[in-house]
């Protein structure tokens, strides 16, 4: 088998050394009524060939993003991610290395996260950031959490246009652990009233901006409204790029900010492996959950990295750590944290300024599409439609014509009424003749 | 060559990316537009490239050399299944798309979730947990719905001293009080220290096994049979699944839920801290219980239950995360199954249990064994009492291999052990790998018996860096780049941001 | 520019440095006959997205050998290649690196090239063998002028079964350096008279096997002709990996193996870059082509690997140098030796017994077709069919039908009265569907 | 840890290639079955990914450091160019399918004639030469080709002292005497000196330009005109093309023939030693003779014109290679010629002579300028004057560099200075990276001038090896693996082989 390097007559003078007769005898404490003579029952090996041609069959099976024009955003972005980023994350070194536990042998992934640390605390216009979480999803369910040790109070407030999912873990987390969590319906046009809902029993206000519906989210009113009442602003985004054009939640006022940092870096993947950012402020920095990466010296007096504030953390404190969390994102963070470095703050803000630009435009034409609707005044690169018919079996229609069109709200919010409604998503990929075809393919459908 | 900081040599006016010009349209970001840069500097492709090829150089790696972390499993990632993760059809597939446009995705969802429920002998799984601790949370979270719907309030969780820290720490995230239960003298568990625990508000009990001291724990059914008995449910950590796989199933054992680290067992790359995967499989008695989402396969194909309101009769918890998973590691966890097959996944746990007897056979006259010499799983546990008197520390003796071209095994875990050394070798290590690690490591414990302390105390000398000062970073944290004080009557450097 | 690391203010500053007022100083000499001010007339600079787009179209319009049944040869092979061995060669380490003459810190390219000349001797059945040449065709040129170099003779005698690009390019050599060359026709099937054709004045015999129509040659009783004659006798292969099946040209008495090595470890390419193959007697290395890599010490006694008998070569001998050769196909050859690392005699074997098996298969099935005939009688992985119309016409037909269906030999021999051939090639890559659909367009083709 | 030899580890029974079982048929060999199995062991996967990752690690590469190599052109290798050579529509095409199946990959090959036709001003274009020697003997041979076909046969190629050695090696290989021009003392070519060797039976010239020593041959349309006049062909080496890229085209300086480098200028990277491409640009008296094949674009598509039959007009005088040149290193091109536009080719050229001027002017000062400190192209020659009575010589020096870090720079070369270091920066280096370096040579310039010649006789001290026996290597050759010969009772490893 070419994965494992032992022969027959290895096995047998390794197990001569050992003094037993048999791999068996290895086995011995292995209660009878468990023991398995035979493999399971599934398939033989098979070659390398014959692997790769059943999964390349499998993968044929789907659309990729590439081969059409696609608009689907609701949480997940396609941007071009330069070729160099995964040649690098691919070196031997960083993909096959464990976590840097052992800092004099792993200064490489140490100084990235050093790196990808400042990144996110810059883009986020926090002080300071952890070393990834699993996603964005998550890293909201874990700042609720943050936010109930901080103010020991146990009860958030989640704007309803928080993604779905988001909501749904956050409620999941709360609910699990006998948290209490309010979470508003979703408003896709108009504002909510969240300042109503503040009170002295709220440890945190959750919001996301670019919404789930694209628009745009002044939260410094918010943030005004909850440090009045000793709760926290917990912002959120699903939009990475869009902290290349809008104004970064630690401007407005945030405590916590986290969010999915998919967009820079990483490939769709179908959901995952994804990356969570996660940043706040310096004197919070000991409730954070995650891994933290800090500066010192070594024995030489040379400047060094390593995992700090592990007090922190469940390898240490176990049942009273931070978070149970343990292995991250780290390589989708290195990915982050190269596209970020190539990008730098101009080509940031191009990008975003291109996927903005990308957006008005689809906007514009499909809003000149017989009974289609834009709902947003304000967005990002995401934006909602009304439409006239349901719009599942619309989006179905133009999947059938070769567009991938974006994401019918109720998908994410089945039985809210929310049934007309597509979420559309423009990025830098989008061509004039993408942009042309769902406009044709849209006016088939509704027409 | 000191590698600086992307802070100190990027500039703030270059971009390695370029983007296509185009006419601008009037901007509709409603007065929120960015008002000041972030200071993040760019770097052509050129000089990024050759900032983080030289940085990768300063790490260690399974492709570098043997990487003996005990309960990290740290073998030999395959680069097709690199490969196949990268196609198209696999990497470049939105979680969102149309279900009708997916249908192999959910394919081989359906093909890894079915698979690791004939390895496990289980009859669910939960696959979206995006690793071990993750994993963990959800099995937790299937049992505490589950004792719910029985109406059965339970406020206690039974963890051996030996556990993992994740166990504990997941327990107290779901309000659960955390009691530990002594290891016995053997290193095992005892089934009648478990019974005398077992009082009507313990919620479950989490084991490891094989345990953290590499042993399998021999009255684990017994163990079960009285959580059962006890209206409890068992909880198994599968950190260390690598040693049975195929040759015993969990679901043979009595356990209820069991994480998977598919980054662990099934081989997708650490990535020097992550991305992992963790799939849960679930019992019979927890199987209504498992989270949103799911893929099931009906006669016109894949579907997903997204929304309880598809789920049928089963009562899903809620959700763990957006999306379905970690697809990236499905597809190369995929990959290492069909490539192993049922024979080549049994061969490798037989051969990882191996390598682990054969590196204990090899060192018992010089290292330590706490639990004495008898076999182990896939993982050999030593303690310091071979360093006695010595003036070497298990810290010392670790970085020491470091010196040697290793990476240290792990050490101070399991808590259970004084000094504990724990070392997997896994079956990816040839026999000649093995003996050069065995001479190495007898080499250095003769050294320790000889006296030769500065070969320790010093340790590393040959790496990146000498030892780090890992109080001094928590006591006065660093964790960003600043920009340097302004120094004297010249503009510090990037004061203008 | 993302390439361009300088930026105007650096330019402006080294500028200054050097004391000009522009760039255009530097270019001072330049005649101004041929001095341009503006760039030339190319499209500018475009994003990495557009290239990949436009390439991506290019490509797009090609049929790759892995979508379709395929079953083209004739001197460049489709095997599976592990993916680990492309990982492995992108290596930056490997990849980015210059020629070894700085042996201090380019060991690992060094050590690699001893594997390589090892491997390529053991394969061949030789001696010794150098540390590649461009192709399988160059390197029998090159092998030609040393046979000349080495008898003093200046007349070669080609084999009419050599492939004619080889024999095109031997011929084009020697009547560019003023030697002679005497080719026999083809003989798609039977023996030619070569025996008949070496005297005292030939310096070398070239044969070819399994030769371009896919037979095997017994070269032994040519090398006796030959050397009794004082002649060499030069063995050619295109299909390296016939060599794990069937006895090597040295164990045949040759003198000078040359073959295209890109069976292992390197793809189709369009033909390129592939990696030449030669492999020599001990005796003969001193007027060897190409790069040599050989064992010594370092100044602490340590082994260690450096290019020697560079007194061969062009940059130390110049015009006395035995070729011109200076860039070879060092990364080629990389991928050659961990392939062939991989594989290890016994998966070669294996390899090439399953190769030749699925060339069995196929030629019973394809010469069960009514009106096809099978040539071959011994073969490796490739033989040739007779059908009764048109071959170029028949490819076309099967191309238009999703099948690549072999090489018309009248592509290779315009003219020469050999229209109703076609060269099929098989190899592990071929399942049972390929071949059934090959047989079921055959039929239609030619029915 | 020193890392052996496959056939020290390898073992003859192992493979790392998994194969199909399938039915066996009796075999069709003739006879010609192989008797002996080849001495080649394998190696699994993992036990091969570990060993060339760490023969890798011994190697400096343009990716982790500066390559100041001079007439090599060691520039980045960008990514995106790896990425697309490996679309399936290129790199998974044979180059015997019908043309009609291969119509993008013709097209391909013609944007990259056509391209550097342009930046040639060039009217043809020959695009199957493997290298840049290739390149340089399919240009002797047009020139051959067209002299023969005016019944003109000349035996003399003139060749100036600072040639590369291919230049001379090329035109002995096609029967040619080679003549040495001496160079000025400017370190260009003097036109009388090529005037008063132009006799009736000069060929051609072969001049570099710009040259070896970091010129622009500042009279070469002189040169050109008298070469054109005596009748005989200018070929030009095109090693150097890096440097006017974009500003001046060869075809305006009368040059016949010029062969491109593409793993120079165009940036397709050198493997450690190869693939390279190097296409020949043609003037009108010898478009005709070009070698087959090549590519012809018509109202039906593109087309090979693989024979002399359908050539049309032209009289190729035969074929270089077997089917149509280095498409591999053809994508790479093309991607950074798309990449790059013609704006960013013309500044390429122009950083990549600013930062060998710039270089120059920071080390005019500690370092010898053989023909004084004025303007030089993409790069700047030395001399070993500075090092007159400091005991370190020009290999000294330059293995010293690799103990600071660096690839020494080309040395020795060219021959017509004494004790040559030629140093080429290219375009892709920043002005940090260049700062480093100059700071790097101005310390080890003082140092050798304060006599630590410690610091020079023994390096390179830290890198893989000390400095290498070469006259043994030469003397005593071993350029093979051998099973050691059998000592004393036991047998042999391998032996039964």
């Amino acid at each position: 088998m070419r994965y494992l390097p032992l022969t027959e007559a290895d096995r047998a003078a390794m197990l001569a050394k050992i003094g037993v007769s048999s791999i068996d005898d290895l086995f011995a404490d292995v209660p009878r009524a468990a023991w398995r003579t035979d493999p399971v029952d599934l398939p033989k090996a098979k070659s390398e060939m014959e692997v790769e041609r059943l999964l390349a069959r499998l993968a044929g099976r789907n659309v990729a993003a590439a081969s059409v024009p696609f608009f689907v955003g609701a949480g997940a972005y396609r941007h071009h991610v330069p070729a160099s980023v995964d040649h690098l994350i691919q070196r031997s070194e960083f993909l096959t290395s464990y976590t840097p536990y052992q800092p004099e042998v792993s200064q490489g992934t140490l100084q990235v996260l050093f790196e990808f640390q400042t990144q996110v605390a810059e883009l986020t216009g926090m002080e300071v950031a952890n070393a990834s979480m699993y996603d964005g999803s998550t890293a909201t369910g874990e700042a609720v959490l943050m936010a109930h040790r901080l103010t020991r109070r146990e009860k958030a407030v989640v704007a309803g246009n928080l993604h779905p999912h988001y909501r749904a873990v956050v409620e999941n987390l709360a609910e699990m652990a006998g948290h209490e969590v309010e979470v508003l319906p979703p408003v896709p046009v108009g504002a909510e009233d969240i300042l109503g809902r503040i009170d002295d029993t709220v440890s945190c206000v959750v919001v996301q901006s670019p919404d789930v519906f694209g628009n745009l989210v002044d939260m410094a009113p918010i943030a005004e409204k909850a440090h009045a009442h000793g709760a926290l602003l917990i912002a959120v985004f699903t939009e990475v790029v869009s902290l290349g054009l809008i104004e970064p939640p630690g401007a407005m006022g945030a405590d916590i900010v986290v969010g999915e940092g998919q967009g820079i870096g990483n490939g769709l993947n179908f959901g995952g492996p994804y990356v969570g950012l996660f940043a706040t402020r310096q004197k919070f920095v000991r409730q954070m959950p995650g891994r933290l990466c800090g500066q010192t010296v070594d024995a030489e007096g040379r400047r060094g990295f390593v995992l700090t504030l592990s007090t922190r953390e469940q390898h240490i404190r176990r049942e009273k750590a931070t978070s149970n969390i343990c292995t991250n994102s780290g390589l989708c963070a290195l990915a982050f944290t190269i596209h970020m470095t190539l990008l730098g703050a101009r080509g940031l803000e191009r990008l975003a300024e291109i996927n903005h630009q990308n957006a008005v435009k689809l906007a514009d034409m499909l809003g000149a599409v017989p009974g289609v609707d834009v709902l947003n005044t304000a967005f990002f690169n995401e934006f909602t439609i009304r439409i006239p018919g349901k719009a599942h079996e619309a989006i179905e229609a133009l999947a059938r014509k070769g567009v991938l069109g974006g994401v019918p709200a109720s998908r994410l919010y089945p039985g809210e009424g929310l049934d007309n409604l597509i979420l559309v998503a423009a990025t830098e990929i989008n061509t004039d003749d993408d942009r042309a075809a769902y406009v044709t393919a849209l006016e088939e459908v509704v027409g | 060559i000191e590698e600086p900081l992307i802070f100190e040599t990027g500039r703030l006016d270059v971009t390695g990316v370029d983007l296509y010009a185009q006419e601008e349209t009037p901007a509709r970001l409603g007065g929120l537009r960015r008002r000041t840069a972030p200071h993040l500097p760019g770097l052509t492709e050129p000089e990024a490239v050759r900032h983080y090829v030289r940085l990768s150089q300063k790490n260690y790696a399974i492709d570098t050399g043997l990487y003996p972390l005990g309960s990290c499993t740290m073998k030999h990632n395959p680069r097709l299944n690199e490969k196949m993760a990268r196609l198209p059809g696999f990497g470049d597939i939105h979680p969102l798309q149309p279900v009708s446009t997916v249908q192999g995705a959910l394919e081989l969802i359906h093909l890894v979730a079915e698979g690791l429920k004939v390895l496990t002998g289980m009859p669910a799984v939960a696959m979206s947990p995006k690793a071990g601790a993750h994993g963990e949370l959800c099995g937790m979270m299937a049992i505490k719905a589950a004792l719910r719907a029985r109406g059965d309030a339970r406020s206690v969780v039974l963890v051996p001293e030996s556990a993992h820290g994740t166990n504990p720490a997941t327990a107290a995230l779901l309000g659960y009080r955390v009691e530990s239960i002594p290891a016995r003298a053997d290193g095992t568990v005892d089934p009648e220290a478990v019974k005398a625990k077992l009082a009507p508000d313990v919620a479950a009990i989490m084991l490891t096994n094989p345990n953290t001291c590499g042993l399998f724990e021999r009255d684990i059914i017994e163990i079960a049979e009285a959580v059962h008995a006890a209206g409890a449910f068992f909880y198994c950590d599968g950190a260390n699944f690598n040693a049975i796989l195929g040759r015993v199933r969990p679901g043979d054992l009595g356990v209820d839920a069991m994480h998977i680290n598919l980054h662990k067992t099934f081989s997708t790359p650490h990535g020097g801290g992550g991305p992992g995967a963790g799939p849960v499989v679930l019992s019979e008695a927890l199987a209504a219980f498992a989270p949103l989402p799911w893929v099931v396969s009906g006669p016109e194909g894949f579907d997903l239950v997204e929304n309880a309101d598809k789920a049928g009769g089963a009562h899903p918890f809620g959700r763990m995360t957006a999306f379905h998973g970690q697809m990236g590691m499905f597809v190369r966890a995929a990959a290492w199954m069909l490539s192993h097959g049922a024979d080549g996944m049994r061969q490798a746990a037989e051969d990882a249990v191996l390598a682990a007897n054969y590196i204990r056979a090899s060192l018992s006259d010089l290292m330590s064994l706490p639990f004495g010499d008898r076999p182990c799983m896939h993982e050999v546990l030593f303690d310091d009492e071979f360093l006695d008197g010595t003036g070497v520390t298990t810290l010392d003796f670790a970085k020491a291999m470091i010196d040697e071209g290793y990476h240290p095994m792990t050490m101070y875990f399991p808590l259970v052990v004084h000094g504990a050394m724990l070392i997997e070798p896994t079956e990816s290590e040839s026999k000649a790998s093995l003996d050069l690690f065995i001479a190495t490591l007898r080499d250095l414990a003769m050294a320790a018996r000889r006296g030769e302390t500065d070969r320790f105390a010093g340790a590393p000398r040959f790496a990146p860096r000498r030892r780090l000062d890992e109080t001094r970073a928590a006591r006065q944290p660093v964790l960003r780049w600043s920009a340097p004080a302004p120094v004297g009557p010249e503009p510090a450097r990037d004061a203008a941001e």
